[in-house]
């Protein structure tokens, strides 16, 4: 375990390939993000996996982001992202747009050293290859001779994800949905992982098959206690619904994206960030769901 | 609420109901974000004439969500209260395979004629006002069943002529061109909005009302569509909710999102 | 839930192209395997996945597979898979040969749709591909130029599979180790589970999580308490070495095998079966191994 | 046993040993069948002198069991006992990534001088003799950091000048070949047997032998392997286990699956 400005600085470079894990509202590694910002890295390329909500936003706004590689960036019900938003429509952000369908298979062809992906026919009716022909193109198959939309295998060079609960060494358990971050972590060169609590290695083994991510592929364990805040961190408490209305609001423009920034991320630590919020988390706290294992 | 005349349910809880009587014992159905409605019409199914009716909620990928309660994020960590879960890397292999599900619930910024959704942008893809999310698996609507399209907005900036931009394909520009692809699917069956349920002329592919709502005028559909809407006279009134299934759907939605 | 002999007669065609699931001496689905014999159903193509054992050799003895795909047919410690061998070295088997990763990605693509898949580069320097070009074949990277070697998609018609618990509807849970049969379940057009108890659909639902298969890709649940003997059922009991070994000797040549089928298959019901080897089933329970949820 | 001097340990033990002192903390290694061997030198390698090296074992997947008990099949359900497990589909993804796994334990029913292993035919590969039981994963040895090969059968069937069939790549034909294919991996590194260890001649690429075991005769080695091996006299005995070591095997092996 490492502190989250030493895994920060220390992992990711300026100008690498990011990946944001968690889904929508959900599992955002809010902490790695707030870190990212403060330190001021800038990222090449931004994936989202395949939904993204504040931790792509957020690093929009602070200018951050140089190329958006995405199949959604929002807020759900909550309304658009307004920093995607305002930078797309700008046109002062590159898009490599995406769908579903290609994030998870590419995903897995960046994972499995595959050279390329076929996708399932159909998916070229879309509009969405044409405009993102670095993503996209064509070939034949060489069975059938058909014409096959392909897709570019994904190579993160750093993958940024929460886990509920990791040892030491980064075995990592996601309670909850996993949504891509499984794939993520096998497909990344470097992963930094957040967790909401620190485990014994024998807890770990007690459940094997109930771990999500195994020790070697992480690069760093970081403890973020609330850390997904505003987003939720599943099994631990939902999203802070009056917080991201806030930012919402705060967000339609440059000033006031300037001012959450200022305000929430870059005068203030990570370490007291959390302190600040930990009432409104606990208020937050999920109603016991499932049967769990021991938290 | 877009209705006019005052009733005991909403349009949600409405639009809820027709789309459960869309779905079939047996089926399996697949839905994306902000799925609250087609969540509750899953349910809803389950709960009265298709007790084998499956369904995926959205990213968390439970399988049969309880819906206790009905939850407004499709990724709400309570939806895994539910009969079970699957990775979302199985959802969409499943989804590519075509043979899985029955069902897809889908919806757009805009949606057009012939049932075609854009979720990206409205205007150029350079240059959109507004830039939508993103199409998520709106690709997918090519390999399924038949597509359930929904939206709480009735008016001429959703339903167009042509998207901007195709998210997802409907039956494409029409007969031929949907011909020619010769996709597995089979296209959009059904659009529902809160003035009307509209289904797709057999010929033309094109949309066409086919009942109101109760207390909606036709003029009022043909006000708020941006393109030429077929039209078969006489138009039948969607049947209003039962109480039966109002009960239900009210048990699932104690924070009252369909309200 | 239905009878072994209607699931067999009812789903698997003649001629079907069949997987088998579990992994060398584990999780065979010999149930249903002998239930096939049995019927005598030809079964058209052969899967294993990827490594084959009991449940692959059986078949082959008894003279029911016309192709076999495969990427390792063998009893691991125990020696070389009888029947397997002689068919080869006769050359009266048709064998398209594999090796694991494409077993893995073609599976894949099955499931997924995708009309082909790429298999990372190096794996052309087996000799695999030249004996099986039906399975492999070569094409051009639109992004790189470069050749590679692709493999067609895994589309089987019936999955047979083992599970430890299950629902009455099939939401299914591998207790231990999953080998490839969750991939195996979302290839195949249709899915024969046997399983080792029926647990409630509460059971499956407070561990939502943990299950394996969900039950709208599975056509047909059997119980078969003891049903992987003489291979093991993980968390259930262990492979039955005795047996095996006796297995392996009579199965040296064509009459020991056939006196074999004769007496552990063809002139019993799998009910019997399974009631003659309780005692021994009793007596390869597992040591508790891990801290499980409830069997 | 094939040593010709009593000694208190056995090959396999000495082969654990030998195959343990190449690993290196912090390293992953992986594995398939039949995999006592490796698995025991795994284990040994991690409560001696590498405690952050990491190891997958054969099908179960299983990370870093704890070996209580080794057990024969790779694929036990004992196995599980272990630090963690991952899914069989993650591990065939990281090998074909080639940057997890820095060690590849292998072997075969044929080794040839180039390292190249066959697991699948003796013989033509249409009318073999014996039909091996097949490849598994052998060709990702394409894909990984280095080889480690071992077999318990030292003779001339074995270690032949060319396979008949290649099912994992060594230095494929030679240096001319191996240059030519510019694979990621780095090649067999070592090879052990009951009667000695064998690197490979970094010009030729041929396998040469490094070390002989105690008790064994350099001529031994020259008869039982069938291809031209290369001899760089004078050549040491392979260390013997320490006791410190036989006391670890034996812990994890009160079945003796080693002796």
């Amino acid at each position: 375990m490492v502190s989250i400005s030493d895994a920060v600085s220390s992992i990711v470079e300026d100008g690498s390939f990011v990946v944001v894990g968690g889904m929508h509202l959900h599992n955002n590694p809010m902490a790695l993000v707030r870190e990212i910002i403060r330190q001021g890295r800038r990222t090449g390329k931004l994936l989202t996996s395949p939904c993204g909500a504040m931790n792509a936003d957020l690093l929009l706004g602070a200018g951050l982001v140089d190329e958006l590689i995405t199949s959604y960036v929002g807020f759900e019900h909550l309304g658009l992202a307004p920093n995607f938003r305002r930078l797309a429509e700008q046109g002062s952000i590159r898009i490599l747009e995406c769908d579903e369908p290609y994030i998870a298979h590419g995903l897995y062809a960046g994972a499995g050293g595959l050279p390329f992906i076929p996708l399932p026919r159909g998916l070229e009716y879309s509009d969405i290859p044409k405009v993102n022909p670095e993503s996209y193109t064509y070939t034949e198959d060489p069975f059938s001779g058909e014409r096959v939309l392909v897709g570019a295998p994904l190579l993160p060079e750093v993958a940024l994800l929460h886990a509920q609960l990791s040892d030491a060494q980064g075995n990592a358990v996601l309670l909850g949905a996993h949504f891509l971050d499984r794939l993520i972590a096998l497909a990344s060169k470097h992963v930094i992982l957040q967790v909401e609590r620190i485990v014994s290695t024998e807890e770990i083994s007690s459940h094997p098959m109930g771990t999500t991510i195994p020790a070697f592929l992480v690069d760093a364990v970081v403890v973020a206690t609330g850390g997904c805040h505003p987003t939720s961190s599943h099994a631990f408490y939902t999203y802070d619904e009056q917080h991201l209305r806030q930012y919402l609001e705060m967000a339609r423009d440059e000033r006031g994206t300037d001012e959450y920034l200022t305000r929430y991320v870059r005068q203030t630590t990570e370490a007291l960030y959390q302190q600040s919020m930990a009432d409104r988390i606990d208020s937050l706290r999920n109603e016991a769901v499932l049967e769990q294992r021991a938290l | 609420m877009s209705l006019d005349q005052p009733t005991d349910w909403s349009a949600s809880e409405l639009m809820a109901t027709v789309l459960a009587g869309q779905l079939r014992d047996g089926e399996v159905a697949i839905m994306g974000t902000g799925s609250a409605v087609p969540q509750a019409s899953c349910r809803l199914a389950q709960l009265t004439h298709a007790p084998n009716f499956s369904y995926i909620a959205g990213g968390t990928c439970s399988v049969n969500p309880y819906q206790q309660p009905l939850v407004a994020s499709s990724c709400d960590y309570r939806l895994l209260r539910a009969e079970t879960a699957v990775p979302l890397t199985d959802v969409v292999l499943m989804e590519g395979r075509g043979d899985v599900f029955d069902i897809f619930f889908a919806g757009g910024i805009q949606i057009d004629a012939y049932g075609n959704c854009n979720l990206v942008a409205v205007g150029s893809w350079n240059h959109p006002h507004p830039r939508g999310p993103g199409s998520v698996g709106l690709p997918f609507l090519s390999r399924v069943g038949r597509i359930l399209i929904y939206t709480m907005s009735h008016n001429r900036r959703t339903f167009v002529e042509k998207v901007d931009f195709r998210s997802g394909p409907g039956f494409l520009e029409g007969p031929a061109s949907w011909r020619e692809a010769g996709l597995m699917g089979g296209g959009p069956a059904m659009v529902v909005t809160p003035l009307c349920t509209m289904t797709f002329n057999p010929e033309t592919l094109r949309m066409q009302i086919a009942s109101l709502h109760p207390g909606v005028e036709l003029q009022q559909v043909v006000e708020a569509t941006g393109f030429e809407i077929e039209i078969e006279p006489p138009l039948p009134f969607t049947p209003s909710p039962s109480p039966e299934q109002l009960d239900i759907l009210r048990a699932m939605d104690p924070n009252g999102l369909l309200r």
